[in-house]
C-alpha cells in the first residue's frame, strides 16, 4: 500500500541544543555533574594534604587560592548552584507525599527541600568555622 | 487484491468505536475494520462538554426510566419512536456504566458516586459529565479501549469515497489513503456508517470541519433514504465569530441568558418565571428549540447586543462563583479565554444561537439496520428516531452507545447468518470508481473554474437565509434554486492541487460534493413538511399539524437522480401526542 | 505570494487592521527533495488563529497548502505544528501575538514529514497500545449495575494525566525522542500514569515491563520542555519522573523479597 | 511481552541520591574551601582543627558517602550528556563502561584517601 517512503526526515543538527534558551540551559544543568565530580577531587586533594600534615595543607592553601583556581571554583560553584535549584524544582514532580487523604502540596514540598538546605549549610558551616 | 473484512465500520467516534467493540465482543472470530477520515481520536465526539443522559444510581428513587423517555418525548414534539425511545432510557444507563467501568472518569459525588447535573427539558438531574468535557474522555475512553482489542483493524486516515452496492446488497466501500493517495476496494459482508452530523453545510455552527455529512451522503447516493433531515438543531449558546459552543452545563449550573436590558428574557416565552436557583424544564432549562426561537423574536424586538460578529444575548455566570466554575466548568472558562478574551467569573458572555445537530439522519431501525440489506448505520449521522423534531440535550452521547452497540450487534449477527457473495463485480465497481477518482483529480486542474471555497461559502449562506431558525416557502425555494445552481457550478470548479499525497483539496472537493446532496435534502424536506414542530419553524405554518405530519420524512434519490419525499408515521407506544409544557 | 484579487476578500467580518505576512514550510515529495519556504500575506484580525491564516492560504490564495485540523477549540489535537520555533496548536495560538510578523509555520519538529505541514504520527500510534492505556479491572469489578465509588479525591490523583489530547507537542519539543526515536515518549508514559493512578485499575504490573525498559522511563532525563509545551497541563515530565521513582522502589523490592513473596 | 528488566533503576537510585546529596552539601563546601578561603574573606581553619574534624569517623563517613553519591550521579548524567548532546548514543556501551566504571574507580581511591586520614 505505501509507496516508497518519501517522507522527510529532518535531520538532528550536532548543535541542536542551541536552538532554544531552554536546550542550553539543560545541556549547562547536565554539565554540572562535570563539576560535581571534580569538587570531589578536589575535596580529596583537600583530605589528603590535610591528613599529610600541616605543611602540606598550607600548600594546599597557597594553591587553591592562585587566581586560575579560584575562577575554575567560581565557575563550579555557579554550577552546583544550577544544579541545586534545578534539583530541588524537579522533586516535587516525583514525590507525591500523602497525609491521610491530604496531599501534600507540592510548593510545601519545594519549601522543605530549600528550610533543609538552608539547615544543612548552616551547620556544616558551623562545624568548620566553629 | 483488494481488502477484506466482515464488518467495515466507517467513522472512528463515539458510535463508530462503540460499533467495533460490541462486534469484537458478540463474535471475536469476526474480521472487523474501522476506516476513519481522521485518526479516531481526532473525531468530533472529542467536542462534546455538557454531558450524557441516563437514570443514574439505582439508589436514586426519586428518578426512572419512564420520566427520562416522556421528557425525550416531549422534547421531540411527538416525533420520535416511542419504543426506539424505550429501549433507549433503560440501555443509556447500562451503556454509561459500562463505560465508567471502562475507565472513563466520570465526575463523582463526595461518597464516590456518579454526580448527575441537571440540563435542558429534563426534569430530573440525570446527566452525567466529566466537569464539561464529557465528550473528550468518552470518545478516549473508547478508543484506548478498542487499543485492548488487537484485532480490530484500522484504516485511519483513510476517506471513504462511495458504497459498493451489488444485487440490492452493501458489498464493500471505495477509500483513498490519505497520506499515498492510494485508492482502495474494501469488500465487506456489512457496513456500519457512524460519520456524525453534517453542521459544516451551514456557516455558523459548533461543529468541527470534519462534519460534512459524508455518510449520508453515501447513504443516500447508494439509495437509502434519509430521515427527518429538515430538522437541524440551533444551540442557543455559541461564541460570536468562532461557533464554538458554551456548554449548556453553564445554564444547567446555574447560568442566566440576558438581553441588553439585563433582563432574563426567556420568561416572556412561555418557558416560566425567573428563579434564583435553576428550575427543572424551565427559563434557562428549557429546550433548545424554543430557546433558539425566542433569541430571534428578542433581536426582533430589538432587545439584543449588537456585537462585531453579529446579534448576540449576554450568558451571565458571575453569580456561580470562581470555585463552581473551576470545578464544573473550566473548559468553559478556558474557551472564553482564549477566543473571546473574557473571564466568565466576572465578565458577561456574548452568545447566539448556532447551527449544532442534526436529528435527521440515515433512515434505521431500532437494531440500526437500513433498508438496504448489509446496510447500518448508528450516531449523529443515524436517525432511528428518539430525537424527533428537537434533540434534548445530553442525549446524544448515550444515542450513539446504545445504538452504536445495538448497530454492532445486529450487524454482526447478519455477517454471521448470511453467507459473502461473489466479489467479482464488486471489485469491477471498485475499479470505476477508483478512475472516477482520477479523472476528477486530474480533470479540475487548471480548468480555470471557480474556487471550491466560494461554491461552499455561497452554500452556507444560502443554507442559513433559507433553512434557518425560521423558514417559509419563499425562502425555502430560494434555497432550493440556489442549491441546484451551486450544483451545477460545482461540476466546472477547479482545483489546485494534483498531488497523490495529503491531498486535502481533493478532499475538501469530495466532502463539497457530498455536502450539496446534503443540503438538497435538507431544504427539499422543510419545504414539503407544511407545519412547524420543534426545530422546523414555519411561519407560513406556525401550528403544528399531528393529522398530516405525526410522520417521519423520507427523502430517498431516484433512479433518475431527483429527489423523493415520502412519510413514515411514527411509533406511539405510551404517550399520545401533547402539548409541550416548560415552566408550568 | 500575495493576495491581489478583491473577488476573494471574505465577506460579512470585521475591518482588518491590516496584513500579516506568514512564511509557510512546503514539501511536496513528488515534486522536492526537501522542503522549502512560501510566503503569503493575510488580514491581520484580532480573532485569528493561526489557523485561520492557514485556511485564508487554502481557501483564497493557494489551495495546493496541506495542513490538519478539525474541532479549532483545542480539543481534538491535530492542528500542531511549529510557530516561530515553539509547537503550537495553531487553533489556539493568534495572529496578533506574532504582530508586526513574519509568523513562521513548519510542521511539528521530530516527526518525519508527510506534506508541507503534515506528520508522520505512526510512531506513536504504533507505541500507545504497548503501555496498555486501558483500565485492567481486578477482582473487585462491580456489579453490572453499579460502578466502582472512586472519590473526587482518588480522581485528582490521575486527573491531570486523563487530559492528554495526543497532540504530540511534547514529543516534538522532546530532545531526547528527536534523538533516541525508540524512546516511549512523554505522552504515551503519561496516559500509562493515567490508568496506573487509577483506584479502578489493577495493570500496574502488566504496564511495568514497557515502562520500566530501557526504552521507557529511563530513556527521559528530564528536560521538561514536554510539559512545558504541553497545552492541557498534562504535566507528563511529572508523570515521567514519578514513574521513575515507583520503579526504582520496585526494582528495589524485587532484589531483597524472594520471587514468589511480591 | 517480557524486555529483561534492565539495570537502569539502581543507577537511577544512585544519580538520585548522588544529586540529593550534592545539592545538600556541595554547594557550601565549595563556596567555603573554593572560594571563601582562598580569598581571604574568612580565615581558613587552622591545620588541628581542620584535622581534628576531617579525621572523625563520621566525618570520613559521610564524606565517603558523599564523594561515591557524587561520583555516580556524575557517571550518570555525563553518560546522557554525551548520548544527547554529542549524539554518541551508538557507542552507548563504551560510554556506559566509562562512566560508571570510572565512577567506580574514583570511588575506590576515595576510599583509600579517607582510610588513610583515619
Ligand atoms: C460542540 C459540541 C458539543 C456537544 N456536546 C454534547 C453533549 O454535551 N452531550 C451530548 O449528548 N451530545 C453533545 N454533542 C453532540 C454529540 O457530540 C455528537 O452528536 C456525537 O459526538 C456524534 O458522534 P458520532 O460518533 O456519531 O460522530 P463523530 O464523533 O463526529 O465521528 C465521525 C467519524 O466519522 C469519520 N468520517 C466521517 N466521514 C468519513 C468519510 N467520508 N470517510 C471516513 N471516515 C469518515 C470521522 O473521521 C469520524 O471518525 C455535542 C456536539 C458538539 C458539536
Ligand atoms: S501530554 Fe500534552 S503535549 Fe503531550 S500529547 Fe498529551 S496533550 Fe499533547
Ligand atoms: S522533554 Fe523529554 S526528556 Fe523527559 S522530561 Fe520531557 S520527556
Ligand atoms: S483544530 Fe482541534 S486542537 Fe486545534
Amino acid at each position: 500500500m505505501t509507496t516508497a517512503d518519501r517522507r522527510y526526515h529532518h535531520p538532528v543538527s550536532f548543535t541542536w541544543w542551541a536552538r532554544k534558551p531552554s536546550y542550553l540551559l539543560f545541556v549547562l544543568r547536565e554539565l554540572s555533574s562535570v563539576f560535581v565530580a571534580w569538587f570531589v577531587v578536589y575535596l580529596l586533594l583537600l583530605v589528603a594534604a590535610v591528613s599529610s600534615g600541616n605543611e602540606s595543607y598550607q600548600g594546599f592553601l597557597e594553591w587553591s587560592s592562585h587566581p586560575l583556581m579560584i575562577a575554575l571554583n567560581v565557575i563550579a560553584f555557579a554550577f552546583v548552584l544550577l544544579h541545586a535549584v534545578t534539583w530541588f524544582g524537579l522533586a516535587p514532580k516525583a514525590i507525591v507525599l500523602r497525609l491521610g487523604s491530604w496531599r501534600v502540596p507540592p510548593n510545601l514540598i519545594l519549601a522543605a527541600h530549600y528550610g533543609a538546605w538552608l539547615v544543612i549549610s548552616v551547620a556544616v558551616a558551623w562545624v568548620i568555622l566553629r | 487484491m483488494a481488502a477484506w473484512h466482515n464488518v467495515v465500520i466507517i467513522g472512528g467516534g463515539g458510535a463508530g468505536l462503540r460499533a467495533a467493540i460490541a462486534i469484537a465482543e458478540a463474535n471475536p472470530k469476526l474480521n472487523v475494520a474501522i476506516v476513519s477520515k481522521v485518526y479516531p481520536m481526532r473525531s468530533h465526539t472529542v467536542s462534546a462538554e455538557g454531558g450524557a443522559a441516563a437514570v443514574a444510581g439505582r439508589d436514586d428513587a426519586d428518578d426512572s426510566f419512564d420520566e427520562h423517555a416522556y421528557d425525550t418525548v416531549s422534547g421531540s414534539d411527538w416525533l420520535c419512536d416511542q419504543d426506539a425511545v424505550e429501549a433507549f432510557v433503560v440501555e443509556a444507563r447500562r451503556e454509561l456504566l459500562q463505560l465508567e467501568h471502562w475507565g472513563c472518569p466520570w465526575s463523582r459525588r463526595p461518597d464516590g458516586r456518579i454526580a448527575v447535573r441537571a440540563f435542558g427539558g429534563m426534569k430530573k438531574k440525570r446527566t452525567w459529565f466529566a466537569a464539561d468535557k464529557t465528550g473528550f474522555h468518552l470518545l478516549h475512553t473508547l478508543f484506548q479501549t478498542a487499543l485492548s482489542y488487537s484485532d480490530i483493524v484500522r484504516y485511519d486516515e483513510w476517506f471513504v469515497t462511495k458504497l459498493l452496492v451489488h444485487d440490492g446488497r452493501v458489498r464493500g466501500v471505495v477509500a483513498v489513503e490519505l497520506a499515498t493517495g492510494a485508492t482502495e476496494t474494501i469488500v465487506a459482508d456489512a457496513v456500519i456508517v457512524c460519520t456524525g452530523g453534517c453542521g459544516r453545510v451551514f456557516p455558523f455552527t459548533t461543529n468541527a470541519n470534519i462534519k460534512t455529512g459524508d455518510g449520508m451522503a453515501l447513504a443516500y447516493q447508494a439509495g437509502a433514504p434519509l430521515k427527518d433531515m429538515e430538522f437541524v438543531q440551533y444551540h442557543p449558546t455559541g461564541l460570536p465569530f468562532t461557533g464554538i459552543l458554551i456548554t449548556e452545563a453553564a445554564r444547567a449550573e446555574g447560568g442566566w441568558l440576558l438581553n441588553k436590558d439585563g433582563y432574563r428574557y426567556l420568561q416572556d416565552y412561555d418557558l416560566g418565571s425567573p428563579t434564583d436557583q435553576p428550575t427543572m424544564r424551565s427559563m434557562e432549562l428549557g429546550p433548545r428549540d424554543r430557546l433558539s426561537q425566542a433569541f430571534v423574536h428578542e433581536m426582533e424586538k430589538g432587545r439584543t447586543i449588537e456585537h462585531e460578529a453579529g446579534h448576540v444575548v449576554h450568558l451571565d455566570l458571575r453569580h456561580l462563583g470562581k470555585e463552581l466554575i473551576d470545578s464544573r466548568l473550566p473548559f468553559v472558562r478556558e474557551l472564553c479565554a482564549s477566543y473571546q478574551n473574557i473571564d466568565p467569573v466576572s465578565e458577561l458572555v456574548p452568545v447566539r444561537p448556532v447551527v449544532h445537530y442534526m436529528m435527521g439522519g440515515i433512515h434505521t431501525d431500532i437494531n440500526g439496520a437500513t433498508p438496504l440489506t448489509g446496510l447500518y448505520a448508528a450516531g449523529e449521522v443515524a436517525c432511528v428516531s428518539i430525537n424527533g423534531a428537537n434533540r434534548l440535550g445530553s442525549n446524544s452521547l448515550p444515542e450513539l452507545l446504545v445504538f452504536g452497540a445495538r448497530a454492532g450487534k445486529a450487524a454482526a449477527e447478519f455477517v454471521s447468518d448470511v453467507p459473502g457473495a461473489a466479489t467479482g463485480p464488486v471489485l469491477a465497481q471498485g475499479r470505476d470508481e477508483e478512475r472516477r477518482l482520477h479523472r476528477e483529480l486530474a480533470g479540475r486542474h487548471g480548468s480555470g473554474g471557480e474556487r471550491l471555497a466560494d461554491i461552499r461559502t455561497e452554500m452556507q449562506d444560502a443554507m442559513e437565509a433559507g433553512a434557518g431558525i425560521y423558514r417559509d416557502e419563499a425562502s425555502l425555494i430560494k434555497a432550493i434554486d440556489k442549491v441546484a445552481e451551486l450544483k451545477e457550478r460545482f461540476a466546472r470548479a477547479a482545483i489546485d492541487d494534483t498531488s497523490r499525497t495529503f491531498n486535502t483539496e481533493l478532499i475538501a472537493m469530495l466532502e463539497l460534493s457530498g455536502m450539496l446532496d446534503v443540503a438538497e435534502c435538507i431544504v427539499a424536506s422543510a419545504l414539503r413538511r407544511e407545519e412547524s414542530r420543534g426545530a422546523h419553524q414555519r411561519t407560513d405554518f406556525p401550528g403544528r399539524n399531528d393529522e398530516k405530519y405525526l410522520a417521519h420524512s423520507l427523502i430517498r434519490r431516484t433512479p433518475a437522480g431527483e429527489s423523493r419525499v415520502d412519510y413514515l408515521p411514527v411509533t406511539i407506544t405510551r404517550w399520545p401526542p401533547g402539548e409541550r409544557v416548560y415552566g408550568r | 505570494m500575495s493576495e491581489t484579487d478583491d473577488k476573494h476578500a471574505v465577506p460579512d467580518m470585521p475591518d482588518t487592521t491590516g496584513t500579516i505576512t506568514m512564511e509557510v514550510a512546503r514539501f511536496r515529495p513528488d515534486r522536492e527533495s526537501e522542503p522549502s519556504w512560501d510566503s503569503y500575506d493575510v488580514p491581520l484580525r484580532k480573532e485569528w488563529a493561526v489557523l485561520d491564516g492557514l485556511n485564508h492560504i487554502k481557501d483564497q490564495l493557494d489551495g495546493t497548502l496541506s495542513y490538519r485540523w478539525s474541532c479549532r477549540m483545542g480539543i481534538c489535537g491535530s492542528c500542531g505544528m511549529t510557530v516561530n520555533g515553539e509547537p503550537k496548536l495553531t487553533c489556539s495560538t493568534f495572529l496578533t501575538d506574532y504582530a508586526p510578523g513574519p509568523v513562521r509555520v513548519e510542521p511539528l519538529a521530530n516527526f518525519p514529514v508527510i506534506r508541507d505541514l503534515v506528520v508522520d504520527i505512526e510512531d506513536f500510534m504504533a507505541k500507545l497500545p504497548t503501555v496498555k492505556p486501558w483500565l485492567v479491572s481486578g477482582d473487585e469489578e462491580p456489579a453490572e449495575d453499579s460502578e466502582y465509588r472512586q472519590t473526587p479525591a482518588e480522581m485528582d490523583d490521575y486527573r491531570r494525566y486523563s487530559m492528554c489530547i495526543n497532540c504530540m507537542l511534547c514529543y516534538s519539543a522532546c530532545p531526547v525522542y528527536a534523538l533516541d526515536p525508540d524512546f516511549i515518549g512523554p505522552a504515551a508514559i503519561a496516559l500509562a500514569q493515567r490508568y496506573n493512578l487509577d483506584s479502578r485499575d489493577e495493570g500496574n504490573e502488566d504496564r511495568r515491563d514497557v515502562l520500566a525498559s530501557a526504552e521507557g522511563v529511563w530513556a527521559c532525563t528530564f528536560v521538561g520542555e514536554c510539559s512545558v509545551a504541553c497545552p492541557k497541563d498534562v504535566d507528563p515530565a511529572g508523570a515521567i519522573q514519578r514513574y521513575k521513582l515507583t520503579a526504582a522502589t520496585q526494582a528495589v523490592k524485587d532484589l531483597l523479597l524472594p520471587r514468589g513473596a511480591r | 511481552m517480557t524486555t529483561k528488566r534492565s539495570p537502569e533503576p539502581f543507577a537511577w537510585l544512585l544519580f538520585s541520591s548522588g544529586g540529593m546529596a550534592a545539592a545538600m552539601l556541595i554547594p557550601v563546601l565549595l563556596l567555603l574551601f573554593g572560594i571563601v578561603f582562598p580569598l581571604g574573606w574568612l580565615s581558613a581553619p587552622s591545620h588541628d582543627r581542620l584535622a581534628a574534624v576531617l579525621t572523625h569517623p563520621v566525618t570520613l563517613l559521610v564524606l565517603f558517602g558523599l564523594c561515591v553519591l557524587a561520583l555516580f550521579h556524575w557517571a550518570h548524567r555525563f553518560r546522557y550528556t554525551l548520548y544527547d548532546g554529542l549524539q554518541l548514543r551508538k557507542a552507548a556501551p563504551v560510554i556506559a563502561v566509562l562512566c560508571y566504571g570510572g565512577a567506580a574507580v574514583g570511588s575506590v581511591i576515595a576510599a583509600f584517601v579517607l582510610i588513610r586520614a583515619l
